[in-house]
Formats: C-alpha cells, structure tokens, sequence
C-alpha cells in the first residue's frame, strides 16, 4: 500500500466529497485555479457547497460553473466581481456571500496549515469586518481576531507533482494553492505533470508532500487568461 | 487646466523614491509606473505573489500564470521573485512595503479611506485594499476630487462603508496635492490653472490652505 | 532477557504503520528506523527541516548542509523535501506528522512527560521536544524502565519539570509495553523472561495488568 | 543610488551593529551559520548582545567565538548544549539564557516577518515555559501566547542571493535563516555565491529580496561538520 497518493483521474481524486461540504478551491482570478477538479463537481452534482476562494470565477469558467448549476450555497471570498450569475444569485439571495480582505483569506488558510487556532490582523479594523470580532491592542495597534479555516476538502492546483505529493508551482499560479494544501483535511491536487520521484529538487519545493492526501495529473487545461494585457513591438 | 488621469499619476510618481518598493492599485495608480524617472529604482509589488512587476507583454507573449493583482498578463524584471497570498501580505503586514497607492471613492480629514462598498449596488469585495491601508506605512489616494454629481471626495468624515481608518497620508486629485494630518486636509500644490477658491468650494473636509 | 536499547527499537518499529510520517527523537529512537519491516513506506520527518530522511551517507560523502535535528550528517531520500523551521514545526503543530518517537527521564500514569531538564544539573534545553509533545496525534517514549539507581520512571505524577501534559499514549520500555490512559499504565506486553512480579515491582505509577 | 544592498565585506556589511543590541542569528547547530558576520562580531568586539538562535555553537566554533570574548550577554535558544564555555558562563551567573521550545523560536521570529504581533501555540503548556504567558482555550485545547521577536539585526547565511538581496538556500542549511532573515529591523545576508541579477529562478527564490538589507558575498566557509555519522560501503 505504502503512502498510495496517486489517482487516475480527477474522479477517484474527487471521491468523498459531498453536498453541504466546505471546499477550499485554489486560484487567483482564473489563474492557477484547479480546473479539473472544478469540471469533476459539476459532473458530480454535488450542492450546498460552502467555497473559501479569493474570487467566484466568470460565467462559463472556473467556480462560475459550480454557480451556473447552483451548486454553491456559500462563497467565503475577497473579490467576486467578474460573474453575472454571481450577482444575480447574490441580489436575488439564492446564494450567501461572506466577503473577507484578501490576506485575511489567506492567513486564515495559513493558521490551518501551521497549526495556529487564531491570528491577529491589523486589516478590517474600524470597518464592518471588524463586527462581531475580538479587537485587541499590541503595542498600540489595533487587530482582529481571526479563526484559522476549517475545510473538509482543499481543491489545489500545481505545475509539477510527484507520488509522494511534493508540488511545484508555476509563477503567480501560486497565489493561494500552497496554504489550501496546507489547509484541507483532505487535500486534492491536480498536476499540469506528474514527475517520477526524485525528479523535484528537494530545495525546490513548494508544498511538502505530507499535506497532500491525493494527487493526478489534470487534462486538456484551458488556463484562460482573465484581462489580456499586451504592449506594441517597438 | 486640472490634471486628467496621466496628470494625476505623474504628480504621483513625483512622490516615489529611488531604491523603495510600492504597490499598485488598480485604475490610474496603475499609470503611475510608467512616469517613474529614469534611472530611478523601484520595485513594483504585486499582492497575488510578485516582487519586481514588469510592463505587459510583448503579444503573443502573454502567459496565463503570470498575471498582476488586476487580472492583467504582466511580466517579471529580472531580480523578481514569486511567493505565495501569505507571504504577500505578510510582507505587507510587517511594514516592508514602503509605498501603496490607490484609488479612493472618499476620504476624510482624519484619513479614513472608503473604496469598497456603495450599499445598494453590487459589491464586488475589499481584494486586498482593507489590508494594504491598514498596514502601509505610506499610502497616497489618487482620485478625482469630486464624484461624477459634483459632490466633494474630500470629506469631513466619509459617508460610504470604510475601507481604513487613518491611514491616508496624502491624497492626490485632478485639482492638487493634499496632505493629511491633524485632522485636516493641507493644499501642497495646486494642479496648474486651478484656482484656490476652486479647491475651497469643492472640498468638504476641513481644508488648511 | 529484558530489551536492549535495539530490542526496544524492535519493538517500537512494530507500532509503525505503512504510509506515514514519523519523527523519531535522539537516541533510542533514531534506531527504530533501522527495523522498520521491508516493504513498508514510512517517511521520516527531522525537524530541522527534512520529509524523506535517509540513512547516514557513505564515508566521503558527507555534506556539511544536510544534518538531521540531531545534528548528524545524513542523507535524502527520492521524494524528499526540505522546508524551514516554521514550516517544520507548522507541520507539526498541526498534526501532520503521524507518529513521534521520543525518550524520556519520567512519565506519568496521566501520560504527562519530562525529558528535558534535571534541577541543579546543566540545563541543554528542550529543542522541539515541547512542540512535538504538545501536538503530536501519536507519541510513544522509548526509555528504561528504571534510572540508573533503580527508581522507577513510570510514576504516579513527574518529578522532574515537565516537557508536556497528558499527550503520551505509549511507553516501550526494557521490560515491556504499556498503553497509558484512563490515568493508568495498561500492560500490553512483557518483555521475553521479564516477569509480571518484576514489573509490578519497578512500576511506581498505577498499573493495569 | 537604488537599492544598494551590495557590501564589499562582512565589515562593511555590519556597520551599525553596536554594544547592547539585539541580534538573530541564523543556523541550526553549526550549519547554515553566518561564519563571517560572526567573525566581523568578534572583530567588532561590540558586547553586550542579546542573541536570537536556536543554538550557541561549539566552543571554538559559531556563536562560541562570541562567548568566547565575553562578547554575549544574553542567548535566547532551544538547546545550548554543546559548549563548555557556555556551561561556565551560564553556571557562573555571567551569561543570562532563556530556553524556549524550538517551534515556538521559529514561529516568533516568522510572526516578525509576517507582522503578526502574537502567535499562539500549545509548545509548553503545562510546563514553566507557561509562566508569566496568557493561556487561553480554542476548540478544548490550551495555546500560550507567544510575542513576535524584535531584533535590531538578523545575520543570515544563504547559499546564493543576488544585488535585490533574493535568497536560496541549500538543504538543511536553510533551518531559521528564511524566518530571520524576514524578521530582522535590518537583515544581513552572507551568500556563498553572489550571482548576477536574473540568474535566480523567481520560482525557486525562498527568500524575496524585500526583506534583505546588506548583502555579501562571504570567504573562507569551513562549514563545520559537528556530528560526522557515516555508513560503511558494503
């Protein structure tokens, strides 16, 4: 049996999961997002599913397909605004939206992984974020208390991966995906390649191995890009 | 005449200081890198993961994991670095950000900032700015100093849901430079052709000439 | 014939389980690595920084920047990784790491343990020992039954200043195994020709037979 | 003028370090120590110092040069055992020592970095490292509150880093250094090599230059082995 990590295809890595569950979903924007993992909900048809990711997507990619089949009760996110349906699931009140500052999601996922009950951040304070919240002052700062995340499942996408779970991003792919790993207590990766081991510089890993339970290698990636930005030749 | 947009953020990019490193938000704080003096340092932070932002690409260069915090496609300098969300703004946290600039829909003489939420409208979220203005040691708005109904962006205390509290050091506008300090708006310089009574009927907050 | 140090580190190796992660202290510990049965993946965890700890290199082949938490030159495993030490004792904290080995001076019938500091003695400091006691899912001290003047080191409460508070669920010793909980040692088993009235002799805390 | 981190010399690159003050040094027992910087210390023979680090080298070697001199005032460490100079001075009453649970040493020093002012953690609970800290309960387990370091230096030991002060370290010779060298008031880096700008890998960067002040390119490493363990060939 051994550590037993590796999985076929995103269907055996998506096994467990669940309607009503909490999903952490890797990505910022559409970039880096676990593209695979996402399709395979859809085709799952799970719903009530409480998402922690800085954004929701666009109408056709990324989460905005969870939202296209109402399969989200919940979004836990810094910034949604690129999404239609979003808004119109949001304004209609088909769909809760709990918006948090963006190093807010990601120390919280942070505190999961390192173990950390609770953090203190300066980010929100004075503002309604700050409502219901423990402020305390050190050294004449004043910070919120913020829980560490609990998530069943971390939907996390890496450039590079091995049997033994170790991963390697690519570039600003990177964004939120190494703290979900760290995060979920169950932890699905989706790899652009899956390298046979010894193949990582062990220096040059991102993600340890030990927080990742599953790992595949993904197919047929889109990685669309969001706001394409180009400048003349001269 | 007042500054337009390009005005604006090359008076900003009078205020950025060789050898520091500064955040960009989005809109005209963008504009602002492209006005930097010659031969001046500055290292471009990115809160999705970047230190040392280039321009955009060259077309047909454009790479989907290598994007800024506005969604664009950008590229790296060499000397860049890439981390994750935490690191980003755990480096904001601990102060190493010397400079963030960014938009604003109000601001008030004691330096509280609003730029998130107009309650009744789709809102779209913070993104990173609640905890870039609550840990920059230096942040200077740039916006236009009246809304689109004429209405003073300057104000004695801001009307829409905050985004910080004290923590704007200067603001930035198409009719002048102010900072703030002592609970008030201090004029520094007027943008060229506008008068001073100009700058008086349209700031709301306290105004110190 | 009571363990020796390796027949106790025979023993130990018994309670490892395929496909996990496992931090094993100084001494006694370090030798269970040696028996963990073929076949079996288990990835060692050294706190200083390693997943995927291999054994002692080859005479020539030392490397002064790889060392183990006990500052021996050691080796990587194929599918290793190495991390600093807050994502070390991160990864412990929160309870990635499946199962730590670790020697003691004391344990407690309430499965408190001291292991770091003898009053009026040279004091060398605790290391990680206080972090992996303290969040550990799995912890088994590997240690005598008895000190070297034949008091015993299962106790009703420690003497010594404590590493950690009820967090120790197994103890294997020379004469035996004992599983502590519900505020007692639990035999599991005797050590080959140790006697039950020998261990009921040199057991001071409570014992359940 | 720019950024100007490069220093021609572990000389020029700890101006400003003075009697009294506060230093975090990295490495972990003798590997990954700043060599240089600690001998420019003993040259300096600025006294006095409080030092952050993990350990306190060997009598002849490391941070033990330091005491040697009389030079430290203070160790704030996990484990100090292997020195007998320090033994003496710590019996003696000379040399002040406060022992604090390794995790909790890395976790104060990365909560400098990441501007967290507290972090908590169950290392110690229960123990008389709990004395004089706030204990406090999340989801039933108990937590002390652990303060972030504040050092007026942190020295680092990297194995490349270029002009912008990017770091990459090797094998287990990173240990403390990337949480230092982020907590530092002014943090200075010895590389063993330092290499053209570009040449780094942004990917493969542990530690982003924003954090480093100083930074020079060390002579001389000995790199210490301090425990030689070797299996025969067969």
């Amino acid at each position: 049996m051994g550590f037993n990590k590796v999985r076929a295809s995103a269907s055996e890595a998506c096994e467990g999961i669940t309607s009503g569950m909490t999903l952490m979903v890797g990505g910022f924007g559409l970039c880096g997002i676990p593209e695979n993992c996402i399709n395979e909900l859809v085709k799952m048809g799970v719903k009530d599913l409480t998402c922690i990711s800085n954004n929701a997507g666009v109408d056709d990619f990324g989460l905005g397909l969870l939202l296209q089949q109402k399969q989200v009760k919940k979004m836990i996110s810094s910034y949604v605004g690129e999404n239609a349906e979003f808004e119109r699931q949001m304004l209609s009140g088909e769909l809760e939206v709990e918006l948090i500052p963006q190093g807010t999601l990601a120390t919280r996922c942070m505190a999961a992984g390192y173990g950390m009950p609770v953090v203190y951040t300066p980010a929100g304070v004075g503002t309604e974020v700050a409502e219901g919240k423990e402020v305390r002052e050190f050294k004449g700062k004043k910070y919120l208390m913020e829980e560490a995340f609990d998530a069943d499942f971390a939907l996390v996408k890496a450039w590079k991966g091995d049997a033994m779970g170790n991963l390697v991003f690519r570039s600003t792919a990177r964004n939120f995906n190494p703290m979900m790993a760290m995060a979920g207590k169950i932890t699905i990766v989706e790899v652009e390649e899956l390298v046979p081991l010894g193949a990582l510089d062990p220096d040059h890993i991102h993600t340890p191995g030990i927080y990742v339970h599953r790992i595949f290698q993904g197919v047929n990636y889109e990685k669309r890009i969001e706001q394409r930005t180009v400048r003349q030749r001269i | 005449m007042a500054w337009d947009k390009i005005g604006i953020a090359k008076r900003i990019a009078q205020e950025v200081q060789d050898g520091t490193y500064v955040n960009l938000g989005i809109g005209i704080p963008t504009l602002v890198a492209n006005y930097i003096p010659e031969g001046m340092e500055v290292e471009l932070q990115s809160e999705n993961g970047i230190l040392g932002m280039g321009p955009f690409p060259f077309e047909g260069e454009e790479d989907a994991d290598l994007i800024n915090a506005g969604k664009q496609t950008v590229t790296l300098r060499d000397g860049s670095s890439i981390f994750d969300s935490a690191m980003s703004f755990g480096m904001i946290r601990a102060q190493k950000v010397d400079l963030t600039i960014l938009g604003a829909m109000e601001v008030s003489e004691n330096g509280d900032i609003a730029n998130w939420k107009v309650p009744g409208k789709m809102v779209k979220g913070m993104g990173g700015a609640m905890d870039l203005v609550a840990s920059a040691k230096n942040i200077i708005v740039a916006m236009q100093h009246c809304d689109k109904a004429g209405n003073s962006k300057l104000l004695p205390q801001c009307s829409l849901p905050l985004t910080g509290i004290h923590c704007i050091k200067k603001v930035v506008t198409d009719l002048g430079v102010f900072d703030i300090r002592d609970g008030a708006f201090h004029l520094v310089e007027l943008a060229p052709d506008v008068t001073l009574e100009e700058v008086v009927a349209k700031t709301e907050g306290k105004l110190v000439v």
